[in-house]
């Protein structure tokens, strides 16, 4: 029962999920708007990576009602009118005192973006992120569906050990 | 059914102990000293440790001095178990018990200090997680978590053997089979006492920085490392005697024979003659090679007032070559007041020395333009290093009312005292 | 902490500081917590239970006017190349010494607050989180997003301003370079120094100018006789300044530093 | 810590320290389970009985663990180290058949006006058992069992069918503030109960037949000087300071002890006499 | 019943194993760790991307060209502008931390900016035929300062009081050879840090000051005179009084002064900073042309000392404390105002200053909030033009005191800034060093807007040299000394020349290291008799409070020195005596 409890309840308890603002579809806007993650996930001129697009990048194609969804006209009404920013929850967001370069691993390291964010760039809809109650972090830091691994620190460390990489904490933490 | 009262239902049979209402009058301002202590630790662990005095160049205070002393005088539960179980000195039966009780007070006191001492208690198992095997405090804190273990362990069968709880059939089995299997334990906790008593003289010794603290390695460690294990088996058994006379005293109750309580001062004195010619020679080579060596006249440190070098001589002679010589003339060692005095003296010695090496190192400047700064410990610290008093005079307490601590006690309550010369003082 | 690499250039970062320039401004030390994100002083707080990465001390010479000379004299972790004593008592890998830049670094999240490396420290350069950091309200939008406000509890100390070592890394990696060269990559002291007394580059590099003020004759560090090789190297023309890297000589010099 | 997280290095260091870490986890928690098991066998196999009896008697104090033969003078001082029971030990079995013990010239045997009849054998433990004609034995207190407990307030006997067995619990008596467990002299399943009115409390039917069943049991010549021996624990039980009551009274002992020296420690006192520390 | 409770026992035991043989304990520990690694209440930085901006700091008239580092728009480091002409990318500490001002704890938030138009209103409308109405301006030659004298020569008896800094005149750094300086913290706040620091190999230092502040400490001389005994050294070297007067006066002996007067013969040339007795030697000082200005500016008031206006004639006073400049004790200014309720208005953005005693607060944005341009160095030989271009927008509510004084006097007025840099873009003289890229082009190839923008986004004008260098007397006292004021107190007071602190940061200089003094603390030297830290009783003949106290082998005995905190400088006025007893 013990065993039942720790296995089985404890998970469902340990987390909670709050909805995305906007159910996105990555595959609807991947056929449409830009094929490629850096359309809209774009890097800026120093380097460093921008993170969810600004509302004004949706407004470039969703300054009029696309379709006559309801989901459609509420999220024109809610963020593109008012220029309001939806509050996007990161599944990957790694802790404050983590100092990741995006730059870094696209750009010389060459690392596919599924290698980390799975499929999301193919998904249909949004999952419900989910957080962990305790120390608030993303549950895929754990482990996000369709990558072959975690991004927990381990994670980063058997990667970075594997290329000869890793020297001190300070490489990657901040 | 039973006529006794609960109370009396625990007590071992034959033994007299006071009426319970006098029981909880003894133990009332212990309690409260607990309670007050407990609350000052909670103000250092919920408001953090501001609400010490010590601050960046004091980076440790009481709270370690305290966790260094009180672990080297429950090195007695150890040092007795190796003696008793592993070089088989019967004698040291009668004591034992009393012993590990000792030890365990000593050393999960220190533990739950240190957990209030350290700035984020919720991390303290990183230190088990991703150990850095070459730290002192790493070995410190592995080995001293096993030994406590071992000594809960070992404290198992003297609980189970009470009068009352014998009575369940599978604690009774449990206890008579664990205590075959003691001697294992005493092993293990030999090996690893032996390990952390070092380990915390190497937590100053290899402060290459601090160079009033540091010393040059013997093997892999400092001589420091060795000094400790030597002054703490050393001391030991001197707290002991001290206790188990301070018992006697209160409960106005004969528990051991004084021939145990002469051989103890006997183990303690020689050892701390040992510990006494070791340390001076420690010292003779830190003054002239090891600290010029790195820049420092020696005698600069004791012209740091208040720590003259009175505190050497204090530290050494007073209370470390005189008890050893009281408590190894014969004739004076079967006087109680000499051999209490000089148990007294011995452990006074080992507190000054841990203070020396904790309070004095941080005091010292190491930069020439710092300065010589003092510290007081705030009343929270005070409370919580109380606490820890309050808690070892509470369980000691229970236990000896509860549990048999000195098995001779009964015999001793019927025979009337014979005074004869002890026979095994000459086997040594 | 580490694991064997050949394929990077190591450097070996560190600093030269002249004393003589120094007027003890204090630039030094608002920049470097500004940059590092140190809250501002509890009210409580004193020298003593301060946060100060880097410290400017005043000292001097012990004599009285018409010969009392001063100087001020910059101390921050001294990033020890040898025998790092913070390095090695620290129980759980939370202090690191990075073979790729020689930078003593020092894991706030790792770090449970035993507070024994600042036992070891010499240069007293480690410092302690007593109270809650706090920052008055909306001042926390200044924070900098390039380094973590570490919480209470924690030792913390100087790292070279890593948040920028990463910054430069950064950069140079979008631009395709395959190191940081040292010119994008200055500690915010140094830049901050307004009579340009500290220097920092690259020791390794014998043409870099750290390098070469490091081997002046007026170069020292502070408690060599430790041998714990410290990479900060202080210069100072004034034979009493360059005393003060030997140990304290008690009642030699006042009681009273002003520090 | 473990080979595959954060921070571990295949050097000696970590090697030696952590493999030394984990020898001690796992001597001590072989110990603890070792015992555990040890101990669940031992209830398995219904040796609690035995094992507390042991406990108990190397709580004794050594001198009232004396072998009979120290007290019909065949040794000068010996331990025994069998907790009383005569079957296993060799010593006793070369002593008896080099001189066995000879019959009683009376009846039986009259000390401190306590009667102590030799038909029967007498168990350290101040039971007597009587060999009955039909194969059973009666167990009961001797007499200064019986003084001792005088009157019992209370009185707990084992149900017919239950197995009793040597230097096991008999029965259970309460008086004054002293609860008893009383020894059972010899193993056997309990037949019929009497009490403290009936002349004996237990019928027994011996496991083992014959004489070798009571080999343990004092007898004849031996109960004289263990009976002097338990007067003088008597006496130090009731009065460790001063001289004894029991002596008072021209040397014969009152009927009902407790009643007559109410000032001492009666539990203590029995738990001395009936060898329950 | 005892089966019961064993059946418990026995029960928990199983679970408290098998628990352990699932994820959750071990989850549960390490989230607890985790938790602690974002520990509550600890602000997470908001990112975003990272841009610079530029400006320059108005916390002094040194005006250092400042490079912004801001995430978004929010400043979250500040530094100098490497290759600026007059800066040369130096910032002293307080200027490093000027982004944290608009967050000061004791910052003014709300005033009554209603009552306080009405009450100055009415104060004009009752002004008496003696009575003035006067605006008090700490930084005078700032555009707002033309405005406030337009402003008060449109009200009929209106006053404009200011410092009296000739701003004609300028230190030419490079020039000197040796500078004289009577307690003026030259390396520590007087001019320009970089432009002093560049400068500072060039020239020998000698510092006449009772006590070893930080540039006693640097000079290449120092001399440690008594309190208020630095003018009879002064007219001794200009030869007014014989060498043994002064020498016993001022606690030296005869040689050495014999000795530094040679000395500033031969060394020249010689500036002497901080005594108005004596004048520079040739090349030393040099004439420096005014910021342009428009012509219809000129109808203003000239600039008044206060001393000039006699005592309780001041009905309606005015202060524009948002820049800060020299502090004027405040029985000072009390003695002028009239008797019958004045009216004390005072723009600041701290509680601690002139707020304490004024009838009305009015809140007012601070750097970098709000635009304002500051007026040329002392030590920057050419006329300038900059801008502190706001990096952060000010809070609702605040006050442009410019405004405020202005509609008082009923003058209307447009975007002064603007007109000013029209002004000088009119004259055509001088060139426009822009900060982003650090060049530096002809102010006549620059249009009027690109100037404009240029100024706002990190720019600013300088004047070309003027061509005829001139022997002009150095007027400009950055610290008058009086004698001691004859009192029976027993210590000589000794001010600190620093900024009161703005940022909360500035706790490292002044808390958490005694780098600096901390405001409301003196110090005195060990032998004083109190300890360190003690709380102590400040006392003059203008009053007391409560100060905590420093003790500094650096201060001789029988002196104290007061940190720069408004309600310590309001004790002491220039030469006053103190006493220091414990609480």
């Amino acid at each position: 029962m013990a065993l039942g409890a720790g296995w089985l309840a404890f998970p469902r308890v340990l987390y909670r999920s709050r909805p995305e603002p906007v159910n996105f579809s990555h595959k609807i806007h991947a056929d449409k708007a830009g094929a490629k993650c850096e359309d809209c996930h774009s890097f800026r001129d120093d380097g460093t990576f921008a993170g969810m697009p600004a509302i004004d990048k949706c407004a470039v194609c969703h300054a009029a009602p696309m379709g006559t969804t309801a989901a459609e006209k509420n999220f024109i009404d809610d963020y593109v009118t008012p220029n309001r920013e939806p509050q996007w929850a990161a599944y990957a967001r790694q802790p404050e005192n983590v100092s990741f370069s995006h730059a870094a691993h696209v750009k010389p390291a060459k690392m596919a973006c599924e290698t980390c964010h799975g499929n999301t760039g193919t998904s249909d809809n949004l999952r419900p992120y989910q957080i962990d109650r305790i120390s608030g972090y993303s549950r895929d830091i754990w482990k996000t569906p369709g990558t072959p691994h975690g991004m927990k620190m381990a994670d980063c460390v058997s990667c970075h050990r594997q290329k000869g990489l890793e020297h001190s904490c300070l490489d990657c933490h901040k | 059914m039973p006529r006794l009262s609960i109370d009396r239902q625990f007590i071992a049979r034959g033994l007299s102990r006071c009426s319970a209402p006098k029981f909880l009058l003894w133990i009332a301002p212990w309690a409260a000293l607990l309670l007050f202590g407990l609350y000052s630790a909670a103000l250092c662990l919920i408001k953090g440790l501001n609400q010490t005095n010590m601050d960046n160049r004091f980076a440790f205070g009481l709270w370690i001095f305290l966790d260094l002393t009180v672990i080297a005088l429950g090195a007695g539960a150890f040092f007795t178990g190796f003696l008793l179980y592993i070089l088989k000195v019967d004698e040291l039966r009668s004591v034992i018990n009393s012993a590990v009780v000792i030890g365990l007070v000593c050393y999960s006191g220190a533990m739950c200090v240190l957990a209030v001492d350290v700035g984020q208690p919720l991390r303290a198992w990183f230190t088990f997680w991703y150990p850095n095997v070459h730290s002192m405090l790493t070995e410190v804190t592995f080995c001293i978590s096993c030994y406590l273990t071992v000594l809960a362990i070992e404290y198992v069968p003297i609980v189970l053997r009470n009068r009352k709880l014998r009575q369940v059939p599978s604690f009774l089995v449990f206890e008579f089979e664990l205590h075959k299997l003691i001697y294992v334990l005493a092993g293990v906790g030999t090996f690893l006492s032996f390990f952390h008593q070092g380990s915390l003289g190497g937590l100053y010794g290899v402060l290459r920085g601090r160079p009033f603290a540091f010393r040059e390695g013997l093997a892999v460690w400092p001589s420091t490392f060795f000094l400790f294990i030597i002054s703490a088996a050393a001391v030991g058994p001197s707290f002991i005697l001290l206790t188990t006379w301070l018992v006697e005293k209160i409960s106005r109750k004969r528990l051991v024979r004084p021939e145990v309580l002469q051989l103890l001062g006997r183990i303690s004195g020689s050892l701390l003659a040992v510990y006494v010619l070791a340390k001076s020679i420690d010292t003779l080579i830190w003054i002239n090679r090891t600290s010029p060596e790195t820049g420092f006249q020696a005698w600069q440190y004791y012209s740091w007032k208040p720590f003259g070098s009175w505190i050497l001589v204090a530290e050494i002679g007073v209370c470390g070559l005189l008890p050893a010589l009281m408590l190894l003339t014969p004739k004076l060692r079967r006087r109680t007041g000499w051999l209490v005095t000089g148990a007294f003296l011995a452990c006074l010695g080992v507190a000054l020395n841990r203070f020396v090496l904790t309070v004095q190192t941080l005091a010292l400047p190491t930069l020439s333009f710092d300065r010589f700064l003092s510290y007081t410990p705030s009343w929270q610290e005070t409370g919580t290093f109380l606490a820890v008093v309050a808690y070892g005079v509470l369980v000691y307490s229970f236990s000896f009312r509860y549990f048999q601590l000195f098995p001779q006690e009964r015999e001793l309550k019927v025979e009337l005292p014979k005074v004869e010369e002890p026979e095994l003082v000459g086997r040594y | 902490m580490t694991s064997a690499n050949k394929q990077i250039r190591a450097a070996r970062y560190g600093m030269t500081i002249d004393v003589d320039r120094c007027n003890g401004c204090g630039a030094c030390m608002v920049a470097c917590s500004v940059e590092n994100n140190v809250p501002p002083a509890h009210e409580g707080a004193t020298d003593r239970k301060g946060l100060t990465w880097i410290r400017v001390y005043k000292v001097d010479n012990g004599e009285e006017y018409p010969d009392r000379r001063t100087a001020f004299v910059p101390v921050m972790c001294q990033h020890c190349g040898n025998e790092t004593p913070c390095v090695h008592v620290c129980p759980q890998q939370a202090v690191d010494i990075d073979p790729a830049t020689g930078v003593v670094g020092e894991m706030p999240q790792r770090c449970l607050g035993c507070r024994y490396c600042m036992a070891a420290c010499p240069y007293h350069a480690r410092y302690f989180n007593w109270w809650d950091p706090a920052w008055p309200a909306g001042m926390e939008k200044t924070l900098n997003p390039g380094v973590t406000p570490r919480m209470r509890g924690v030792v913390e100390k100087c790292n070279l301003c890593h948040g920028r070592w990463h910054a430069a890394k950064e950069a140079a990696a979008a631009a395709g370079k395959p190191d940081t060269e040292p010119v994008d990559y200055i500690p915010a002291c140094a830049e901050a120094c307004p009579t340009g007394a500290i220097h920092f580059g690259d020791l390794n590099d014998p043409a870099s100018p750290v390098a070469m003020e490091a081997a002046r004759a007026e170069s020292f560090r502070l408690l060599e006789k430790l041998n714990t090789q410290p990479k900060i190297y202080y210069r100072s023309k004034k034979d009493w300044v360059r005393e003060i890297a030997a140990a304290p000589q008690p009642g030699a010099r006042k009681e009273k530093v002003h520090a | 810590m473990l080979p595959w997280n954060y921070g571990f290095h295949w050097n000696l260091g970590h090697i030696i320290f952590l493999g030394a870490f984990y020898i001690v986890l796992m001597t001590v928690v072989a110990t603890l389970f070792a015992a555990a098991r040890r101990s669940r066998r031992a209830i398995l196999d219904h040796r609690v009985e035995q094992i507390g009896w042991h406990a108990d008697f190397h709580e004794l104090p050594p001198r009232d663990r004396v072998c009979r033969h120290v007290l019909t003078g065949e040794f000068q001082s010996r331990e025994c180290p069998h907790a009383f029971d005569c079957r296993e030990c060799e010593t006793h079995a070369k002593l008896i058949e080099r001189h066995p013990l000879k019959a009683a010239e009376q009846p039986e045997e009259d000390l401190f006006g306590m009667t102590f009849p030799l038909d029967r054998y007498y168990h350290r433990g101040h039971t007597w058992v009587h060999p009955e004609t039909d194969g059973t034995v009666t167990i009961g207190l001797d007499d200064l069992g019986a003084r001792l407990l005088g009157k019992p307030d209370a009185i707990e006997l084992p149900l017919a069918g239950a197995q009793v067995e040597a230097n096991g619990t008999a029965f259970r008596a309460l008086k004054g503030d002293a609860d008893v467990r009383v020894l059972s002299p010899v193993d056997g399943e309990v037949v019929a109960t009497g009490g403290p009115d009936a002349a004996w409390y237990l019928k027994v039917r011996p496991a083992a037949a014959g004489e070798a069943a009571f080999r343990h049991l004092l007898r004849g010549v031996e109960i004289k000087p263990w009976l002097l021996r338990e007067m003088e624990r008597l006496q130090k039980a009731i009065s460790p300071s001063q001289g004894a009551y029991t002596m008072a009274d021209g040397g014969v002992l009152v009927a009902d002890i407790a009643g007559s020296c109410p000032q001492a420690d009666w539990d203590a006192v029995c738990g001395e006499m009936f060898l329950e520390p | 019943m005892k089966t019961n409770r064993r059946e418990i026992l026995m029960f928990a035991g199983g679970s408290a194993v098998g628990v352990l043989f699932t994820p959750a304990p071990w989850r549960l520990i390490t989230d607890t760790a985790l938790w602690s690694e974002n520990w509550p209440g600890i602000p997470a930085p908001a990112r975003g991307e990272i841009r610079a901006r530029f400006t320059n700091c108005s916390l002094c008239t040194a005006g250092c060209a400042v490079r912004a580092r801001c995430v978004g728009d929010q400043p979250v480091q500040l530094s100098g502008v490497s290759g600026h002409p007059l800066s040369h990318g130096a910032l002293c500490p307080f200027g490093i931390v000027g982004h944290h001002l608009p967050y000061m704890p004791a910052r003014v938030k709300e005033g009554p900016v209603k009552e306080a138009a009405a009450a100055v209103a009415d104060g004009i409308a009752k002004c008496g035929p003696t009575e003035y109405v006067a605006m008090l301006d700490p930084r005078p030659a700032r555009t707002a300062s033309w405005t406030y004298r337009r402003a008060m020569a449109a009200l009929k008896n209106g006053r404009y009081v200011a410092p009296s800094i000739d701003t004609s005149i300028a230190v030419d750094l490079s020039k000197v050879r040796t500078v004289l300086s009577f307690g003026v913290p030259v390396l520590d706040g007087w001019g320009t840090p970089g432009n002093v620091n560049v400068a500072r190999a060039g020239f020998r230092l000698i510092q006449v000051e009772p006590v070893e502040s930080r540039t006693a400490s640097m000079a290449d001389r120092w001399l440690r005179v008594r309190p208020g005994s630095e003018d009879a050294l002064a007219q001794a070297l200009a030869g007014q009084i014989s060498h043994a007067a002064a020498a016993d006066a001022a606690g030296l002996t005869v040689p050495e002064i014999a000795a530094l007067a040679q000395e500033l013969e031969q060394n020249g040339p010689v500036l002497v900073l901080g005594s108005s007795r004596l004048a520079s030697t040739a090349g030393a000082v040099v004439a420096r042309r005014e910021t342009p200005a428009p012509e219809e500016w000129k109808k203003a008031a000239p600039a008044a000392d206060l001393a000039s206006l006699p005592d309780r004639s001041v009905r309606v006073l005015l202060i524009d404390e948002s820049a800060p400049g020299g502090y004027l004790p405040w029985n000072a200014i009390e003695k002028k105002l009239v008797a019958d309720n004045p009216v004390v208005v005072v723009f600041a953005c701290s509680r601690e200053g002139y707020a304490r005693h004024a009838n009305y607060v009015l809140p007012v944005g601070v750097y970098p909030e709000v635009a304002d341009d500051i007026p040329p160095a002392i030590d920057s030989v050419v006329a300038t033009f900059r801008i502190a271009a706001p990096l952060v927008s000010p809070p609702a509510g605040m006050v442009k005191p410019e405004a405020f004084v202005a509609a008082a006097a009923g003058l209307a007025i447009g975007d002064t800034l603007r007109e000013r840099a029209d002004a000088i873009h009119k004259a055509g003289r001088g060139t426009l060093f822009t900060y982003a890229d650090a060049k530096s082009q002809a102010l006549k190839d620059v249009s009027a807007d690109n100037f404009w923008k240029a100024l706002n986004a990190g720019g600013c004008w300088i004047d070309e040299p003027d061509s005829k260098p001139s022997a002009a007397r150095l007027t400009t006292v950055a610290s008058e000394t009086r004698p001691a004021e004859e009192s029976e107190l027993p210590l000589a007071v000794v001010l600190t020349h620093e900024l009161t602190p703005g940022s909360p940061l500035l706790s490292k200089v002044y808390r958490e290291s005694n780098l600096r003094l901390a405001p409301g603390r003196v110090a005195l030297n060990p032998s004083c008799g109190l300890d360190e830290d003690a709380l102590a009783v400040f006392e003059t003949l203008l009053g007391k409070c409560r100060v905590g106290v420093t003790l500094d082998a650096a201060i001789p005995p029988g002196v104290v020195q007061v940190s720069g905190s408004p309600a310590l400088m309001d004790l002491c006025a220039a030469g006053a005596r103190a006493k220091v007893v414990r609480v």
